[in-house]
């Protein structure tokens, strides 16, 4: 593979795997997440290619595809608004009473909405983090100095509904995300500091077989820690999960 | 230029694959042979395609638009590894190839689950659910029946499983992991009888028209051809066979598979929610369990 | 270990396609043609019947991964190879009857 | 091999910041299991390029990239299931509103 190409693939997958994950956070549909997390997943499949494992790569892929379906399946089961009522796309006055989700969010913000609409320019913004912070103009939150958002937006952090709480991060978010920072940083110096060598060449070998191999001789204690694993997990899975 | 050859050849399989089965499940369904008659669906499609697809206001864009191209990808990279003739392309003799088929497979799951979710109505999701369920119940059934190929055989390349039915065909002496393999088909790439996500009231396709809904119609079309394809590689020999040549033995066995499973689609009435799980899991799995060990033990007692 | 055909592949075909539908989507398309029917919302929180088993689901998919590699090497290894999977085999089917006894097929 | 090590690694500890981020501020379980994935992840990427560069023909690396992969599988089961007790019980499923799992 040519150096132009491979650096090519390397930096679409990197940017698909940090953004994929990076979107999964700031998104208020639990289903868009899903999907985000599973781009992520599968571009880090993508890079285990390049790396040349690729029997890694379709057991992540294999895994990962399976496991987020069914992890979409229970954010939507149990969540109170999976949709992010459809990212917010605000439906057209006439059509709102056909959709319960646009109209719950309707009732709640109504009164705001409907201000909003007679005086447009009078906009209010409010912090994605504080949402009883309140303003007429855009700047900073006074308490965490994010920036502020204006009420009627789509992809922000916190809506009320039901006299729910619907944030999808806490208060502590700016805190999490310093120290997110510092972990990642330290890392990322600890590796840019370091002068690693160059890889060594590599014969055509079949992956599946070596694997097989050292998984029934070398590394039998890994292949049967599993089986045990496995079957602790389908119990607890069924204990925990079963219907009263 | 290896890479364009091999791109080229699983965009004409895919082709060539969405006609063959388009025209061979409306002549087995709607019991006509008329030539006309047989073409039209295509052409339906084709109709289709060129026509577009504005969706309504309330759709979650990035999943409504991302569906129907994501299915289209998913089943050309599919077709990759499925190996037509002894032509020697790169394609078909990936090291892991049948694993990779397997996973591509999935991807046909994600897109509609997409498309049902991203629809913003009640059969959408309905559809969406039975998406998952449908996968949840069929994926294992079919990983363990192919097991037993690839014991057999001693590769994950698809290649190798052809080269390993010299002598007999593997479903001769794996005929559960055969009936297996084609029951957990149907619900892998949702054909009658197991298309609950796309009956009349949970439905994924229900806010698709034109250009969406063709697409996705061609990669569930090509999907099955890829189905029924790995099945004849797997299990039928792929393309070994005396006299004809190797292509024209794979389009045979292909084409047998694909009216096979039109007719059973003809058949039986559509499954519910309820039949594909307990379907799977108190019957599939265990019998596909109960398949590998079976193959193991033939493997070990004819070495 | 030839991959590479598959990155082109995949992403452009899902660019072309992705750009189709984009550009189609532009061009008006006639309101009458559209299927009717009464649109309802997307979500309704549910209880999903097979939670359960889409958890069972996860451990299978885990154990069919371990097996692909195994099956490769099963004939080149001989006896032991057999009586793991054997143990392993044996292991998942009384989960599985234990999962069934527990009534987490009850739908 | 043109691409370096380090530019693999890059990408690891990015991910992993991302991670801890994730489970240090969401409010959804689901999501804090999501971002668990995504440092298990990073760990992954880790072990697959030092296999690749350090050592390519002794196979440990893909083993434990395996291990790492089935352990996500189960915590994900387990942690679902953990919380499909408690939304049945509750009806609810923000964990800083859950202080014990006595029930």
């Amino acid at each position: 593979m040519s150096p132009a190409v491979e650096w090519t693939l390397f930096l679409l997958l990197a940017t698909g795997a940090i953004a994929g994950a990076y979107r999964m956070l700031r998104t208020m549909s639990m289903v868009r997440a899903g999907i985000f997390l599973m781009g992520s997943f599968c571009s880090i499949a993508g890079l285990f290619l390049l790396l040349s494992a690729d029997l890694i790569a379709a057991m992540q892929i294999m895994m990962y595809v399976g496991g987020m379906l069914v992890m979409i399946v229970f954010m939507v089961m149990m969540s109170p608004d999976p949709g992010g009522s459809m990212m917010g796309i605000a439906p057209p006055e006439e059509e709102m009473d056909m959709q319960r989700g646009s109209k719950q969010h309707h009732d709640m913000q109504g009164d705001r909405m409907n201000q909003s609409h007679e005086s447009a320019d009078e906009k209010q913004y409010t912090c994605p983090m504080h949402p009883d912070v309140r303003s007429d103009s855009p700047g900073k939150c006074p308490r965490c100095g994010m920036k502020l958002q204006p009420t009627s937006g789509a992809e922000h952090g916190v809506m009320e509904m039901q006299g729910m709480d619907m944030a999808m991060t806490h208060e502590f978010t700016r805190p999490a995300a310093i120290i997110g920072f510092i972990a990642g940083a330290v890392l990322l110096a600890a590796v840019l500091s370091f002068d690693w060598p160059s890889a060594p060449g590599l014969a055509n070998f079949d992956s599946g077989l070596i694997v097989g191999k050292e998984l029934l001789s070398r590394y039998m204690i890994a292949f049967e820690a599993a089986a045990i694993l496995i079957i602790t997990g389908m119990v607890g899975a069924v204990i925990l999960g079963r219907r009263e | 230029m290896n890479v364009l050859t091999n791109a080229a050849y699983a965009l004409l399989l895919f082709a060539i694959g969405t006609f063959l089965t388009a025209t061979l499940d409306t002549a087995i369904r709607e019991r006509v042979w008329h030539p006309k008659r047989l073409v039209q669906n295509i052409s339906q499609l084709v109709d289709a395609l060129l026509r577009s697809d504005p969706g309504h206001k309330r759709i979650d864009r990035v999943l409504f638009f991302g569906a129907a191209p994501l299915a289209v990808a998913a089943v050309s990279v599919a077709l990759l590894v499925v190996p037509v003739g002894n032509w020697g392309l790169a394609g078909p003799s990936l090291k892991v190839g049948v694993f990779f088929y397997l996973v591509v497979l999935d991807f046909l799951a994600v897109a509609l689950l997409m498309a049902g979710w991203g629809a913003n109505h009640k059969f959408g999701t309905e559809g969406a659910f039975a998406v998952v369920a449908q996968l949840v119940s069929y994926v294992v059934p079919l990983g363990f029946a192919v097991t037993g190929a690839v014991m057999a055989a001693q590769s994950l390349a698809a290649t190798a499983a052809v080269q390993a039915q010299k002598g007999l065909w593997f479903g001769l002496w794996q005929p559960l992991g055969l009936a297996i393999y084609l029951v957990a088909t149907f619900g892998q790439t949702f054909r009658p009888p197991a298309d609950l996500p796309l009956s009349e009231d949970s439905n994924v396709l229900i806010e698709h028209h034109g250009a969406g809904e063709a697409l996705l119609r061609i990669a569930l079309y090509g999907i099955w051809f890829s189905a029924a394809a790995m099945g004849a590689t797997l299990f039928l020999g792929g393309w070994r066979g005396p006299w004809l040549p190797g292509p024209l033995w794979f389009v045979v066995k292909t084409a047998a598979l694909l009216a096979l499973m039109s007719w059973a689609g003809k058949r039986y009435r559509r499954l519910t929610l309820k039949q594909m799980l307990r379907g799977a899991w108190l019957i599939l799995i265990p019998a596909s369990i109960v398949n590998v060990i079976i193959v193991g033990l033939i493997l070990m007692v004819k070495r | 270990m030839d991959y590479r055909a598959a990155f082109p592949l995949a992403f452009g075909v899902f660019a072309i396609g992705a750009l189709w539908l984009v550009l189609s989507a532009r061009k008006a398309y006639p309101r009458s043609e559209r299927a009717g029917g009464q649109r309802g919302t997307a979500w309704v929180q549910a209880d999903v019947p097979y939670a359960v088993i889409a958890l069972l689901f996860l451990a299978f998919d885990m154990e069919m991964i371990y097996m692909f590699p195994w099956a490769v090497a099963y004939l080149r290894v001989g006896m032991v190879a057999f009586w793991d999977m054997f143990v392993f085999a044996a292991i998942l089917f009384v989960g599985l009857v234990y999962a069934w006894k527990r009534g987490a097929f009850e739908l | 091999m043109s691409v370096p090590l380090a530019a693999y690694l890059a990408v690891s500890a990015v991910l992993f910041g991302i991670g801890v981020f994730g489970v240090l501020s969401q409010r959804g379980a689901v999501m804090v299991l999501m971002s668990a994935e995504v440092i298990l992840n990073a760990a992954m990427l880790n072990t697959i390029a030092f296999w690749r560069y350090r050592a390519p023909n002794d196979f440990a690396g893909q083993i434990f990239a395996l291990v790492i992969l089935t352990i996500a599988a189960v915590e994900m089961a387990v942690g679902l299931a953990v919380m499909v007790m408690i939304y049945r019980r509750r009806k609810m499923q923000m964990v800083d509103k859950i202080a014990e799992l006595r029930g």
